[in-house]
């Protein structure tokens, strides 16, 4: 049976780990290739719908990736999502999501390897995991009910 | 046995670490500016100035903690708070300097120096575990049955005695158990 | 005002005076004092010095026994037990933990426990104005020493590094605090006993200073103030090469002289250094402040 | 319906080597709404361009997608090109297929899988992208500078020079600011006045300023080019327009005892007064709170000698309105005064004084006509102690930051006062000396090489004074802690330099942000260092951080700069990615439902409130409105509104959904 390849949805603020994720490609880092990135101006503009919708679509991790703290582009958004993120943290939790799918991290527009790194022990942690088969499950049967949050 | 104990079984943590688990308070706060010293009545009489321990804390090399536990400084210290009162930094250094006190006589490092005031602490402490008061004859008895200054004082007991200032019966409190009992509970579990 | 108090072991023993002059103007100036009943030995140095844990369970068993005898503000005339009591209180609001450990160990319920007052606190300029039969009319200098200053985080003095309150009070008695630089240097405290030597050279600054500024007398709030100055006065003299009668005089007993109260009803007989005035002060330095 | 063009770049081997180019334009063709999938060699070479042109006028694209290097690269380039055949750039995206591809996976039918994804994420994308047009707002090229120190003067100066308008609005009765108070100025030690005064004189005579003195910031509203700001001209109680300066007012004022503050409370001054003799502008306020006219209603004596008949006793407050363009804050810094210092008696010993104070005594203007004398008896000390970092780096007092120009000036004046008092002994305690900058070093090493100031590494603990000398208390802890005392005739605490006290009511008012220390925060602290959060208002000076006079200068010319490069257009255009506030058929105008959680988590400020009203004019609700001239795009806002009705273009919901959807 050919080994479960996890599709990993990357939810990136566009100055810090999207240009990271560049230098990444030009520094010619391998890694693997079961990521998918969405950019999105900042980390602050994620909302926790977003990552609902990704596990829904089957996604079988999610990482979250900005600027660090005190770098961002626009001042104190990233603080919004951190704060922001302790509190769906809970949300997520109570909803059943499984927590050890989400990786919220900061990637720097220097950090090419870094990003390299994360990716690979994402997919690698979330292997061993397996599929995210019960979530978007749920989800389905919460569907009617919709509008979660 | 090395005191910055990064190899020691009984002593894991650096004694810095030690006492800012036990005290909250961070040697490594203290940015040595000396205001401490400056305004310590005792600094002049003291072998390790009041930033020089804290900078032994922060330095912590081989010796640097044994140095700090056998120093005669730590038992002058008066903990006035002259120092703490006025550190930019808000070191709590007597509650430090009480701490080391502590480590250092369960380890056996008190300075020679110190022989007397630990007697006068014991027969302190002693007097209120007894009777739950200090009783003051008593106290100066043990102390020097303990120091063996039997003649240092003499001159001023007598004339206490004479001013009705001291009792020769202890007033012990009622409830000496709870007391006892509070002593007993607060004694160190040896490791 | 009703006020619960904790006299501590030294105004039974070597400072009795000290409670007695309290209890003699307490009435005088409506102040109703309730001891608290059993209290211990609040530990003083020698518990602190070696011994975080009996260092807060000692003082806190006496703030549970107030407390459970419905004192709301605990006077603590003796400063030494008022640093201890007041630190111990600080702690434990600070740590509900810790707490809840210590009264485990004590054996007795602690909820916020009594307000702690000092004798700074509680004795008013006003009420002492009020009655003063006697004007205490002389140059005295202030000692607050360490305990009732610092830490300046858990002082009710206005200014720490100068404090007035003492002054102000004895202002109201008619005297006439002289502005000087010790008031709150170290004396030596808690070494009386086993380092004299050091508490010869540190009380005796402290003298030295007053004397210089013209002071008849030196007004202390703290037994230990008063038995390293007063009762270490020869040891002092000895050290110094120089004999001095200052005398030393509690804050209680000054206020006492003022109201008119009995020099024996206020324990002056059992000072080391007599206590004798100049009938007409003449400053031998003139200070103003 | 869609119609999207897709292109596929090879970019040479780069992408090509890796990913199946021909298969990814393939499968992209099947693809819902594509009529038209190609790849090509270079898509950025002319040749490239022209292909995706040629698509957009043939097959009449609605959309285009870019499968090529990251958008961070081309972008622009592409959209250039769509723009070119009149396709609205903002319907133009790309997918990275080299960066986040090619470069960073293997060859092999995952990595050709991946980038098929990829485009087909920008497929849905874009047919959701709308038309887009830059936001152009128009600029009021009038600057305003508030506060009037070197820093507000060099700006304003800077900018008049560009050739545009600027109102300058100082506080005080005259401009200056305390450089006018320094003696001399390390590390050249040139005087003070003698630099600043010629600037001062300037400014009241440039035909591009207005100034207002005496005058404070009243509100302002608005936003980037188009501000409007109403100013309080205090009552002067004096017509300016008709009084010379004269000064006979001044000499005749009875009331001359008012602590000056020129001079540091080292000196009286009037009630009617000009803080310094060479004050722009020189003429006279009257201190209404000393004045005995005032007070009780008798005097006017200031009246009766005027030959100008320039008294007005019952002058009011004026407010003027003013629309400008940028603004400038430059509102400086106070000393850390008196009650802090307990240990060292200040206020209780009247030769314990500050630095500023020892400024006065310095100058040749001052007090003592620069002869260094001590406050208590006039006498020149023989000895004197200076104490650095008094304040500063001390978290007990609330202040972990350091002042950064008290070691400098306190070698300064240790230095002007061995100048001055040969015989003198000067000490400095310090913990560390921070002379970074250009022949800062070189400076003190003079003062402690030259001039034998002599410096003590400890903190004081205390000072008092005993028999006519003040007792210095401190330590050396280079010698191990050994005790020195110094018994000195005047102690010069080297207090912190501190934000002014109503640092943040007035940063509330321009709506700007400050620090923990209470001091403002420029947008970023490396690159944006003269720009604030809010577009359109910059900083320069101590207000922003302690600062020496040329860092002071240098970032006034900074944001001089950033200015004249606003006003060197007369329409501001910007990107239009912003947030936009939905709006729907009455009865509910908006979903929003005012909560205005948006406005409190944009860090511009960008929110403002709208009222929707019906036509006959009555309020039917309160809405949130974005004021696109602000707002930057983070989408935070996004992110936290309940109802979804506030929402990010370019990024809205629904195209990040549709990502999501098709991954
Ligand atoms: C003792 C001392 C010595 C110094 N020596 C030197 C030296 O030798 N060399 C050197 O380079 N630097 C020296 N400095 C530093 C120098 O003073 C500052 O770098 C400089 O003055 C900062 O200028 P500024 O314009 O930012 O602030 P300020 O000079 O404080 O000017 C601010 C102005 O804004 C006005 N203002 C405040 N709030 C408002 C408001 N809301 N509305 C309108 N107006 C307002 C104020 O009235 C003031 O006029 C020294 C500082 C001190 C304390
Ligand atoms: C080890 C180290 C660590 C540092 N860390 C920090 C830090 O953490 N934070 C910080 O704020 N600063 C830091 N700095 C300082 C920072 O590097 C400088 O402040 C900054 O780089 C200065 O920028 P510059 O443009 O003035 O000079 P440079 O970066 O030197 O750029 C000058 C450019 O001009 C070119 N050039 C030179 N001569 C000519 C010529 N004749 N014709 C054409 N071109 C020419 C050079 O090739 C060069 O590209 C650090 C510096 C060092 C050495
Ligand atoms: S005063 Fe505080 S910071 Fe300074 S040396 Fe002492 S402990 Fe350290
Ligand atoms: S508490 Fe101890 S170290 Fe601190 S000033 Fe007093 S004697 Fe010195
Ligand atoms: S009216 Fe006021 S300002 Fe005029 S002279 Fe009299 S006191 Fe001075
Ligand atoms: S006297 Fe009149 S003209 Fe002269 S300075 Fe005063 S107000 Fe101005
Ligand atoms: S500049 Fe020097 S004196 Fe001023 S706070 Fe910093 S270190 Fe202290
Ligand atoms: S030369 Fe560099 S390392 Fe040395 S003091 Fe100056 S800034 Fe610090
Ligand atoms: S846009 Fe959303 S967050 Fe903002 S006020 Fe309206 S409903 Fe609230
Ligand atoms: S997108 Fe950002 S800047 Fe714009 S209104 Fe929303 S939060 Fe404010």
């Amino acid at each position: 049976m050919a080994e479960f390849e996890p599709k990993i949805v990357a939810f990136v603020c566009n100055w810090c780990t999207y240009a990271g994720a560049d230098l990444t490609g030009t520094s010619r880092i391998k890694y693997s290739p079961n990521v998918r990135m969405i950019r999105l101006p900042c980390t602050g503009r994620i909302d926790f719908m977003l990552l609902l919708q990704a596990f829904g679509q089957g996604a079988d991790g999610i990482v979250v990736s900005g600027c660090h703290p005190g770098d961002c582009h626009y001042t104190s958004g990233n603080f919004h999502a951190r704060r922001r993120w302790m509190l769906f943290r809970r949300l997520l939790e109570f909803l059943g999501v499984d927590l050890r799918r989400v990786h919220f991290a900061w990637v720097s527009a220097a950090e090419g390897a870094k990003w390299a790194e994360l990716v690979n022990q994402v997919v690698e942690d979330v292997r061993k995991l397996g599929p995210y088969r019960e979530f978007p499950r749920r989800l389905a049967a919460a569907d009617s009910r919709a509008e979660v949050a | 046995m090395s005191d910055s104990g990064h190899h020691s079984g009984v002593h894991p943590q650096t004694l810095a670490d030690r006492v800012e688990a036990d005290t909250g308070q961070s040697a490594f706060r203290c940015y040595q500016c000396g205001k401490c010293t400056a305004g310590c009545p005792l600094a002049a009489e003291m072998d390790l100035a009041p930033h020089q321990i804290l900078r032994l804390l922060q330095l912590d090399l081989p010796d640097t903690g044994q140095e700090v536990l056998a120093s005669a400084a730590i038992w002058l210290c008066l903990t006035c708070e002259t120092c703490v009162s006025r550190c930019p930094q808000e070191v709590d250094l007597p509650r430090i300097m009480d701490r080391l006190r502590d480590e250092s006589r369960e380890r056996g490092l008190a300075h020679p120096k110190a022989k007397d005031i630990l007697a006068f602490h014991d027969a302190f402490l002693g007097s209120i575990a007894r009777s739950g008061r200090l009783h003051e004859v008593g106290l100066i008895a043990a102390y020097k049955l303990k120091t063996m200054h039997l003649l240092q004082d003499v001159a001023v007991a007598p004339r206490l005695m004479a001013r009705g200032k001291l009792a020769p019966l202890p007033h012990g409190i009622e409830d000496r158990g709870a007391v006892a009992r509070i002593f007993a509970k607060c004694r160190r579990e040896k490791p | 005002m009703k006020l619960g108090l904790f006299p501590g072991c030294s105004l039974e023993g070597s400072s009795r005076e000290y409670l007695e002059s309290l209890t003699a103007i307490a009435p005088k100036l409506g102040l109703e004092l309730t001891e608290v009943p059993d209290w211990n030995c609040c530990g003083a140095t020698a518990a602190h010095s070696l011994n975080a844990k009996l260092a807060l369970a000692l003082p806190a068993r006496n703030l549970a026994l107030a407390e459970r005898a419905g004192i709301t503000d605990l006077l603590v005339p003796c400063s030494a037990c008022y640093a201890r009591l007041m630190a111990t209180h600080e702690e434990l609001d600070r740590d509900e933990e810790r707490k809840r450990e210590i009264a485990d160990i004590i054996e007795l319920p602690l909820q916020a426990g009594p307000k702690i007052v000092s004798i700074l606190d509680v004795l008013s300029t006003d009420g002492v104005a009020g009655r003063v039969s006697r004007p205490f009319a002389h140059r005295v200098a202030c000692y607050y020493g360490c305990y009732l200053t610092r830490p300046p985080k858990l002082s009710t003095l206005a200014r720490t590094e100068d404090p007035r309150e003492m002054d102000d009070l004895v202002r109201a008695a008619g005297a006439e605090p002289v502005a000087w630089a010790f008031k709150t240097e170290c004396c030596g405290a808690g070494l009386s006993i086993t380092r004299t030597d050091l508490v010869a050279e540190l009380a005796g600054r402290v003298l030295d200073d007053a004397e210089r500024r013209g002071a008849e007398a030196i007004v202390v709030a703290c037994p230990m103030c008063h038995t390293n100055l007063d009762l270490r006065r020869d040891a002092i003299d000895a050290h110094r090469g120089r004999r001095s009668r200052l005398p030393v005089l509690y804050l209680t007993q000054l206020i006492g002289l003022a109201l008119g109260l009995d020099e024996r009803a206020l324990g002056l007989h059992r000072h080391h250094v007599p206590v004798r005035f100049r009938p007409d002060p003449q400053p031998t330095v003139a200070q103003e402040i | 319906m869609s119609r999207i063009g897709v292109f596929i770049c090879h970019c040479g081997e780069n992408i090509g080597a890796t990913v199946d180019t021909a298969a990814v334009a393939a499968a992209s063709a099947d693809l819902p709404g594509v009529v038209h999938s190609v790849d090509y060699k270079y898509m950025c070479s002319d040749p490239g361009q022209n292909l995706i042109k040629d698509a957009i006028r043939e097959k009449k694209l609605s959309g285009v997608v870019v499968a090529a290097c990251s958008p961070r690269m081309h972008e622009p380039t592409f959209r250039r090109a769509c723009q070119e055949v009149g396709l609205n750039p903002y319907l133009c995206e790309m997918a990275n297929l080299r960066e986040h591809c090619s470069w960073v996976h293997e060859q092999g039918e995952a990595t050709t899988e991946k980038a098929a994804d990829l485009v087909r994420v920008m497929v849905e994308k874009v047919k959701r992208n709308r038309p887009l047009y830059p936001i152009n707002v128009p600029i009021t090229k009038t600057a305003l500078v508030l506060g009037g120190g070197i820093a507000g003067i060099q700006a304003a100066l800077d900018i008049a020079g560009a050739g545009h308008r600027v109102i300058l609005v100082e506080r005080e009765a005259s401009i200056g600011g305390h450089m006018a108070q320094l003696s001399e100025t390390f590390p050249t030690l040139d005087c003070s006045q003698c630099i600043l005064t010629p600037r001062m004189v300037e400014v009241a005579q440039h035909p591009n300023i207005t100034l207002y003195t005496y005058s404070e910031l009243e509100r302002v509203e608005g936003f980037i080019g188009n501000f409007r700001a109403v100013i309080r001209k205090k009552a002067r109680s004096v017509d300016e327009s008709a009084c010379t300066g004269c000064g006979a007012c001044i000499q005749k004022c009875p009331t001359k005892k008012i602590p000056s503050e020129f001079n540091a409370d080292l000196g009286p001054r009037t009630a009617i007064y000009v803080p310094f003799p060479q004050a722009v502008p020189n003429k006279p306020v009257i201190d209404r709170d000393h004045c005995t006219y005032y007070r009780t209603g008798k005097c006017k004596v200031c009246e009766k000698f005027c030959p100008a008949n320039a008294i007005r006793f019952d002058q009011e407050d004026l407010l003027v309105e003013v629309e400008v363009g940028a603004i400038v804050v430059t509102t400086g810094y106070q000393v850390a005064g008196a009650a802090e210092f307990g240990e060292y008696g200040y206020g209780e010993y009247p030769d314990v004084i500050t630095g500023l104070q020892f400024e006065r005594l310095a100058s040749a203007s001052g007090p003592t006509q620069g002869v260094i004398r001590r406050p208590s008896d006039g006498k020149v000390p023989e000895t004197v102690v200076f104490i650095a970092c008094a304040g500063s780096r001390d978290a007990a007092r609330g202040r972990d930051y350091c002042s950064k120009i008290c070691c400098m000036y306190t070698a300064k004046h240790a230095m002007l006062y061995r100048h001055k008092v040969h015989e003198g002994n000067a000490y400095v305690f310090y913990m560390d000396i921070r002379a970074g900058g250009k022949m800062y070093e070189e400076f003190v090493r003079r003062a402690i090489e030259q001039d034998r100031v002599r410096y003590v590494r400890g903190r004081v603990s205390r000072i008092f004074e005993r028999d006519g000398k003040l007792v210095v208390k401190g330590t050396d802890t280079l010698l191990a802690g050994r005790p020195v005392e110094i018994q000195a005739d005047l102690v010069v605490l080297a207090t912190a330099m501190i934000p002014q006290p109503d640092a943040e009511t007035f940063a509330q008012k321009l709506k700007i942000s400050y620090d923990e220390d209470r001091f403002l925060s420029e947008a970023h602290p490396k690159l944006r260092p003269v720009e604030m959060n809010t577009a359109g208002i910059y900083v320069a000076g101590a207000c922003q951080a302690p600062k020496d006079i040329p860092e002071t200068v240098a970032q006034a010319s900074g944001a001089a700069a950033k200015v004249s490069g606003l006003f060197s257009k007369d329409e501001l255009s910007r990107e239009p990615v912003v947030a936009v506030v939905n709006r729907c058929a009455p009865p509910d105008f908006s979903t929003c439902v005012g909560c205005f959680l948006c406005e409190s988590a944009c860090p511009y400020q960008a929110i403002e409130h709208e009222e929707i009203r019906a036509r006959d004019g009555s309020a039917i609700k309160t809405v949130a409105k974005v004021n696109q001239g602000v707002c930057q795009g983070c989408g935070t806002c996004v992110a936290l509104c309940r109802s979804k009705s506030i929402d990010l273009q370019g990024f809205t919901n629904e195209q990040v959904f549709s990502e999501i959807v098709i991954l």
